[in-house]
């Protein structure tokens, strides 16, 4: 049991995040991004091929994080250009391209066979259990994130990039920069999912290009919007939500008795949906709730 | 792990995504044969315990599923992984935990990484399957083969096995196209390969995809045959495409054990359990298999052994040598006085070093809406 | 590459197109009048999808009772969650609906599975074969599915733009406080709405499913590409989601013989880029101005 | 210090801006008026770089600035405020103010973590600034309310209040005093005389209040359908039959 | 009495924004509402069309309680209302911002009507209410609003970005609007000049009424003057 629970913290921690990258794009400056999966992927890929190859685990991992960084350059200079709607699917579609150039290109990411054999973090480690040192290297990686990125929303910089958010055209009438803050906190949550890309491929130890589907950015909006659009707290606070649902739907059997296994797959489904739905008419302005009134 | 009065076994399948349409089935049937060995009184004096889960035919969510099967359920073996992706990220769990992983996957590299012993494969690699696709491609004297592959593992090394054996006889393929899963048509794709006027198309593809590219193909009128696995030639495809469109294609199967008790066996069951024929799911079989071996290897280890040696007696129940059994209750009579050899309804196993059974291959042609062996195939 | 091949490759993309102008349509539908993207838009067409199969099996295995079933169910299950869940949902942000829909979406694909399974169903259409003028292709169904996905788009647009009903669903889009002061009913306008979605995907799931497969998976899969028309034509621009579903199934068909099928996908994107480079806000949106 | 000079603008073949000039000197006050739908909101749009002119020129401290984005101008001192408020609607009063305020450390990712005490120090001289700009648009009582529940009339004085507080050396206002009280209209105008006097800040005001206009302003445009219809003395301009004809619909 | 408001309390969810605040338009009257901005005006008047989430108190028109009818339907019952923001129907056309208005009689002579009231719209019929000035939309609000032949019309702040000469049109409209049997209830800031064409005026501060009387009482209130309506 511990065990399992270790795993599925760890998956939590990871989509926490991934939620804080896309809470600070989407809550924070207001840039929607619907191909969150795309930097999550090139960190993983980027740390895990990496690490095959020999190079510190800790250092592929920073890799991850930049090249996952670097790669949302040119998309959020485009978005200088583009709002919201727009800004959506192009990031969508970039992370299909990704998705597929994975997919397609063997000689680099092993294609459609996947990536076995990742190295796990700590395995060459003589002591303690891998899964828990994972946790709890995975936690404090979370919590420094945590802090470092409240810090910010709390500052000056959090407050101008909110009003971005709120208005851009006067922001820029005020005459400061918003495209290059744009870029800063794009590119900022595409290395936080980068990090989250390589703690991902160095728990799950095998990658493929199916597991990077735009279906996981689904689930980091889910987190974010069930959370609270715009709060830290909600973001963390949604992921554990979201993990505890897509796992504790798996109990759900043991309350259902009647219901035959292969059922059981709808049930589970149709209980996400369920509390998607409740969810988001019961707390409208996330589990978190409203910042300020 | 195990209490005394039961041993758990996890069935970790397909329920949802794109494997779903073999994965219910399969799951199924682990179900039903657990019972109907309960039924007869459990294997090495236990019951067996059934914790079904569904892997949504992705690696990620067979990861978290397998770690609660053996974290949360303790289970002592996983039955049923289908995806090769699926396979290959639970085997180190199941490797770290000593326990029994009994898949379908057909990817090579399963058999390499399979180091502890843990991993059983009921499937053909497909790299045999390609093998078999040569044999029938060059027994029915096509030229010009063009191959057409369902982008994932199992269909590209299905078409890629087909090619390196198809070359390696000095024959050339004139086209290969991969196409991406859940369009809506694959018009555009079927026209690539019509222009570079195959006389054959091997597939290496699903029963969806394929009723699909099977009716493009027909409303084109080029003429044209088809060579494709069993589970997307079967009776389904019969019915979802009538019988003038599938007339004149090659399905290309591992032989189920036809004649032997067990597949008939299968057959039923399979027939009461889902109201459709046992041949539409060749890995339902392979599932009945798995529970048939894992029962008579915890019959031949003795009352509360563990997962480890468990599996040790797989061999000396599913090997090559021994004396042939077709059932569970056979096979606890025959142990009594000796090694034995289940001959399943998938196959008839033998299990080699690494892990894989190696089924023979039948050639079949569809005539007049009937699937009929044209020959059977060792490779 | 010859021109009578390219010729066809474009036939195929523009038969696709049309059938992802269907859901494009529904979807920017519901973003120009409630202002999110409806994410179990897909759904709603399986579903359709699944009630012509059973139209099929109950009545008689015939394209009308096929469309007859799917317009049931298709209308049903869209007026429902419109009632039961996006009414409530009204003013909402965007991401708050869009998150409310997928978990629409999830449920109705739960509710369907749980009765009717996995297995792949087939809607029966007679199979006929292709028209061959010097080489170029045309297939009958094709040409019912063009003509069906046209009438339905002409529909639509026959009651948004020529009908008070229509000027009352866009009044209540652009501002529902001014609307209901106007007297309008937004509940009304809303359920009108969710009928023309219910419709529109109806038509989308039956000529999707005649021509693939019937699977639970059908029109969550189709989500990207309608969107991505949605986009392209300018989100809320119903003309401009047509051509652009159009254009983005010509186009990725046709890059099939240079790039192959699998990066075909990532053509429609790269081509949807470029509009959008040039033209930020979609092939036909238009820009508001700063004042 | 800021010259429009022969803009042309046309939306879809409707010529919004026609041959414009439009001088401001420096430390100048100039009333715009002019009929509803005359383009002043658009010839503001083109001077602070919203919208781009069709012909013409724009020179600001004189310099061509025709090209740049609006940020850029607004950086050499050029602010503007919007005919309709564009408030932040999910920042409190006061920050929408400290957000206008201009800074040198506090908007940096680099000196947020590395520089927190320079950032507080700056915030507290410009937080001081921005109470004493409330206070005296009387919109202290609400500093600590979300922007987006003011009332119409608070927008606007938000609106003037960030512009207030840019400091910039010409200040273009898109009718400032619509939908302002009256008795608060006149504290106003006093404010921007001396803003202008102690400040030397250049003022451009859209206004539809001729009191206001004949206050504020020493040099008067009058634009008619797209064009400069008068230009000159205030009082002079406003005397003008031409102007009250197209105008003020001959009443005064 | 035509509308009669009573002890009316409004908010958003936060404090009370209006307490207990009564007021009446007799019919054929025109009365202004004055007062500081924030002063609980706009509030007012949404609350009597029904765009205030929280109302409590009673609103009398014609007799007939506006709290039990949705303020879809209070249109129906001769009610029209301008808002003071986003008063029209931005995407779509001019034209179509008048057709949308329902419980209208004879819609094409109404337009025609409106058109001539105000000429600037009929050169921009087929233009999307987004792209008009300021003023044009103003113009376009009031002709929404005096489609329906309401009995009672509401108007927040109908001058405001209007130039001098609108604005007397404006108020030359709203003066002759009693003679077909319209009475207004009027939001404005311009407030000398729209008391100089009313019957009677309330001058709000905080959420309570703190003047009320007939226009000539308040125009010579000299210290309310000085305090609300300023010099001009
Ligand atoms: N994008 C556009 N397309 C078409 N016409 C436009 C567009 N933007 C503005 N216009 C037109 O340009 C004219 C001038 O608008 P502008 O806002 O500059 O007027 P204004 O002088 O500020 O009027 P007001 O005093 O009423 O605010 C208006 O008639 C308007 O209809
Ligand atoms: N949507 C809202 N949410 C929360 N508070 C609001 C909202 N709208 C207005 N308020 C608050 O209610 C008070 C009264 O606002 P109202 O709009 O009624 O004022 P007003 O008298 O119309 O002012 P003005 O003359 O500036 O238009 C203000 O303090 C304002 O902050
Ligand atoms: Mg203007
Ligand atoms: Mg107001």
């Amino acid at each position: 049991m511990e065990s399992y629970l270790i795993a599925i913290g760890t998956v939590a921690l990871i989509y926490a995040l991934l939620a804080i990258g896309l809470n600070l794009q989407y809550g924070f400056i207001g840039m929607v991004n619907f191909g969150h999966v795309a930097f999550f992927a090139i960190g993983a890929y980027t740390s895990a091929l990496l690490s095959i190859e020999g190079v510190p685990i800790f250092i592929g991992m920073l890799a991850g994080a930049v090249l996952a960084a670097l790669s949302a350059l040119p998309l959020s200079m485009l978005s200088a250009r583009l709002s919201d709607d727009y800004l959506a699917i192009v990031t969508l579609g970039f992370s299909e391209t990704i998705r597929i150039v994975i997919q397609e290109e063997n000689w680099l990411t092993g294609g459609i066979q996947g990536l076995p054999g990742i190295p796990s973090l700590f395995s060459s480690m003589s002591f303690g259990p891998t899964g828990l040192m994972t946790l709890i290297a995975i936690s404090a990686c979370v919590a420094c994130v945590y802090y470092a990125i409240r810090h910010l929303t709390r500052s000056p910089y959090g407050r101008l990039i909110q009003a971005i958010r709120d208005n851009e055209a006067a922001v820029q009438s005020l005459g400061k920069n918003t495209s290059w803050l744009k870029i800063q906190v794009f590119m900022l949550g595409a290395a936080l999912a980068g990090i989250a890309g390589g703690f991902y491929a160095h728990f799950m130890s095998y990658l493929s290009a199916e597991q990077f589907v735009p279906l996981v950015t689904f689930y980091v909006w889910v987190a974010v919007i069930i959370g609270g659009v715009g709060r830290m707290s909600g973001a963390m606070i949604g992921s554990l939500l979201l993990i505890a649902f897509l796992e504790g739907s798996r109990f759900a059997r043991d309350i259902l008795p009647g219901v035959a296994e292969v059922e059981m797959a709808s049930v589970r489904l149709g209980l996400i949906g369920l509390a998607l739905i409740l969810c988001t008419i019961y707390f409208p302005d996330g589990i978190m709730g409203k910042k300020r009134t | 792990q195990a209490s005394s009065g039961t041993f758990r076994i996890g069935a970790l399948n397909s329920i949802t995504g794109s494997g779903s349409s073999y994965g219910v089935g399969m799951q199924k049937i682990i179900i039903a044969m657990a019972e109907r060995i309960n039924a007869l009184g459990g294997a090495g004096g236990r019951k067996l315990e059934v914790f079904a889960e569904d892997d949504q035919t992705k690696p990620e969510a067979g990861v978290l599923a397998a770690k609660k099967l053996l974290d949360v359920n303790k289970v002592g073996a996983i039955l049923g992984t289908f995806s090769s992706g699926v396979t290959l990220a639970v085997m180190p769990l199941t490797d770290a935990a000593d326990a029994i992983l009994m898949n379908t996957s057909g990817a090579p590299s399963i058999s390499e990484r399979n180091t502890k012993g843990f991993s059983w494969r009921f499937e053909a690699t497909n790299d045999r399957y390609g093998r078999a696709f040569a044999q029938a491609a060059k027994n029915n004297g096509f030229e010009r083969p063009a191959t057409m592959a369902f982008n994932n593992a199992s269909g590209l090394s299905n078409t890629q096995g087909f090619k390196e054996a198809w070359e390696a006889a000095g024959g050339k393929v004139v086209q290969s196209v991969v196409y991406e899963p859940n369009r809506p048509s694959y018009r555009s794709e079927v026209q690539k390969i019509i222009e570079a006027k195959p006389d054959v198309v091997v597939m290496g593809s699903y029963l969806q995809d394929t009723t699909i590219i099977l009716r493009e193909w027909y409303q084109s009128g080029y003429d044209l045959r088809w060579i494709m696995p069993n589970w997307a030639g079967n009776e389904a495809l019969i019915k979802a495409l009538g019988k003038d469109v599938c007339e004149g294609v090659l399905t290309v199967g591992t032989i189920s054990n036809e004649g032997s008790p067990a597949l008939e066996d299968f057959n039923t069951l399979y027939q009461k359990l889902t109201g459709n024929p046992g041949s539409t799911n060749s890995y339902a079989s392979m599932c009945y298999d798995m529970v048939v071996v894992l029962a008579l290897a915890m019959e031949a280890a003795g009352p509360n052994a563990s997962s480890v040696e468990i599996n040790a007696k797989i061999p000396e129940v599913a090997g090559a040598d021994g004396t042939v059994v077709h059932s569970f209750e056979e096979g606890r009579e025959k142990l009594k006085s000796g090694k034995i050899s289940y001959q399943g309804a998938s196959s008839k196993l033998n299990f080699d070093k690494r892990g894989d059974a190696s089924p023979d291959f039948s050639i079949n042609i569809i005539k007049n809406g009937v699937i009929e062996r044209q020959s059977r195939v060792q490779v | 590459m010859t021109f009578i091949s390219l010729l066809n490759y474009s036939l195929n993309g523009l038969v696709e197109g049309l059938l992802i102008a269907l859901p494009a349509l529904a979807l920017t539908l519901v973003m120009g009048v409630a202002r999110f993207a409806n994410a179990a838009t897909g759904d709603y067409m399986t579903v359709s999808a699944y009630g012509a199969v059973a139209a099929q099996k109950a009545i008689a295995a015939s394209a009308s009772a096929a469309m007859l079933g799917a317009l049931a169910i298709g209308i049903a299950v869209s007026v429902l969650a419109g009632w039961l869940v996006f009414r409530l949902l009204r003013g909402r942000p965007f991401v708050t609906s869009l998150v409310a829909s997928i978990g629409v979406a999830l449920l109705t694909r739960s509710v369907l599975t749980y009765f009717v399974g996995h297995d792949p169903q087939t809607i029966e259409i007679p199979l006929m074969r292709a028209w061959n003028y010097w080489g170029i292709r045309i297939l009958p169904t094709d040409i019912a599915v063009a003509a069906i996905a046209l009438l339905a788009m002409a529909l639509v647009f026959g009651i948004l733009y020529l009908t008070p009903l229509g000027r009352e669903m866009r009044a209540v889009a652009d501002n529902p406080d001014l609307a209901r002061a106007s007297g309008i009913r937004a509940n009304r306008v809303w359920i009108t709405l969710w009928v023309i979605v219910g419709v529109l995907c109806a038509f989308g799931g039956v000529l999707y499913g005649a021509k693939a497969v019937v699977v639970p998976e059908l029109g969550w899969e189709l989500l990207i590409p309608a969107f991505a028309a949605m986009v392209a034509g300018g989100v809320g621009n119903p003309v401009g989601a047509v051509l652009a579903g159009v254009l983005l199934g010509v186009i990725q068909e046709l890059s099939v013989p240079f790039v192959g099928p699998s990066y075909k996908i990532a053509m429609s994107f790269l081509v949807l880029l470029i509009v959008l480079l040039f033209r930020p806000r979609g092939l036909f949106g238009v820009s508001v101005s700063t004042r | 210090m800021l010259a429009l000079n022969h803009i042309h603008k046309s939306f879809g073949g409707f010529h919004v801006l026609d041959d414009v000039s439009i001088h401001i000197p420096p430390g100048g006050l100039v009333g715009v008026a002019g009929t509803n739908g005359a383009g002043k909101s658009t010839m503001f749009a083109v001077a602070c770089g919203q919208i781009a002119p069709g012909a013409g020129t724009v020179h600001f401290l004189g310099e061509d600035i025709t090209q740049l984005p609006p940020r850029k101008r607004a950086m050499k001192g050029l602010g503007r405020t919007f005919q309709i408020p564009k408030e932040f609607g999910s920042l409190t009063v006061l920050e929408n103010l400290l957000v206008a305020s201009p800074r040198a450390t506090g908007e940096s990712l680099y000196s947020v973590y590395f520089h927190p005490r320079a950032i507080r120090r700056e915030e507290r001289q410009i937080r001081e600034r921005a109470e004493e700009v409330l206070e005296f648009l009387n919109l202290a009582h609400v500093a600590g309310k979300l922007a987006a529940g003011l009332s119409g009339g608070q927008k606007k004085l938000l609106e003037l209040g960030r512009a207030l507080l840019l400091s910039p050396s010409c200040i273009l206002l898109d009718e400032p005093f619509a939908g302002v009280n009256p008795v608060l209209i006149e504290q106003l105008s006093e404010r921007i005389l001396q803003l202008n006097k102690e400040r030397n800040i250049a003022f451009m005001i859209i206004e539809h209040h001729l009191e206001a206009l004949r206050t504020l302003s020493n040099d008067l445009y009058i634009m008619d359908q797209g064009r400069v219809i008068a230009h000159g003395d205030p009082s002079a301009v406003l005397d003008n039959p031409a102007v009250q004809e197209a105008y003020m619909g001959g009443i005064v | 009495m035509l509308l009669q408001v009573s002890s009316l309390t409004a908010g958003y969810g936060g404090a009370d924004i209006i307490k207990g605040i009564s007021i009446e338009v007799r019919q054929g009257e025109i009365v202004t509402i004055a007062g500081t901005n924030g002063a609980g005006k706009s509030t007012l008047s949404k609350s009597i069309v029904g765009l205030v989430p929280k109302v409590s108190g009673s609103i009398l028109l014609n007799g007939r309680d506006l709290l039990k009818v949705s303020p879809e339907n209070r249109s129906a019952l001769g009610l029209g209302y301008v808002p003071q923001v986003s008063n029209v129907f931005g995407s779509l056309n001019v034209l179509d911002n008048l057709k949308v208005v329902r419980n209208v009689k004879d819609k094409p002579r109404k337009i025609q009507e409106m058109i001539a009231l105000f000429p600037p719209l009929g050169a921009k019929l087929k233009l999307p209410a987004q792209t008009l000035s300021g003023g044009e939309r103003q113009m376009l609000a009031v002709a929404r609003a005096l489609m329906s032949d309401p009995t009672l019309v509401i108007l927040d702040e109908p001058t405001a970005a209007l130039s001098p000469s609108l604005v007397e049109q404006v108020f030359r409209l709203v003066a002759r609007l009693p003679e077909q049997g319209v009475a207004v209830l009027m939001v404005e800031q311009r407030a000398r000049q729209a008391l100089s064409i009313s019957h009677r005026g309330y001058i709000l501060d905080q959420g309570s009424v703190v003047l009320s009387g007939t226009s000539e009482g308040l125009l010579s209130d000299s210290r309310m003057a000085q305090l609300y309506l300023g010099r001009h």
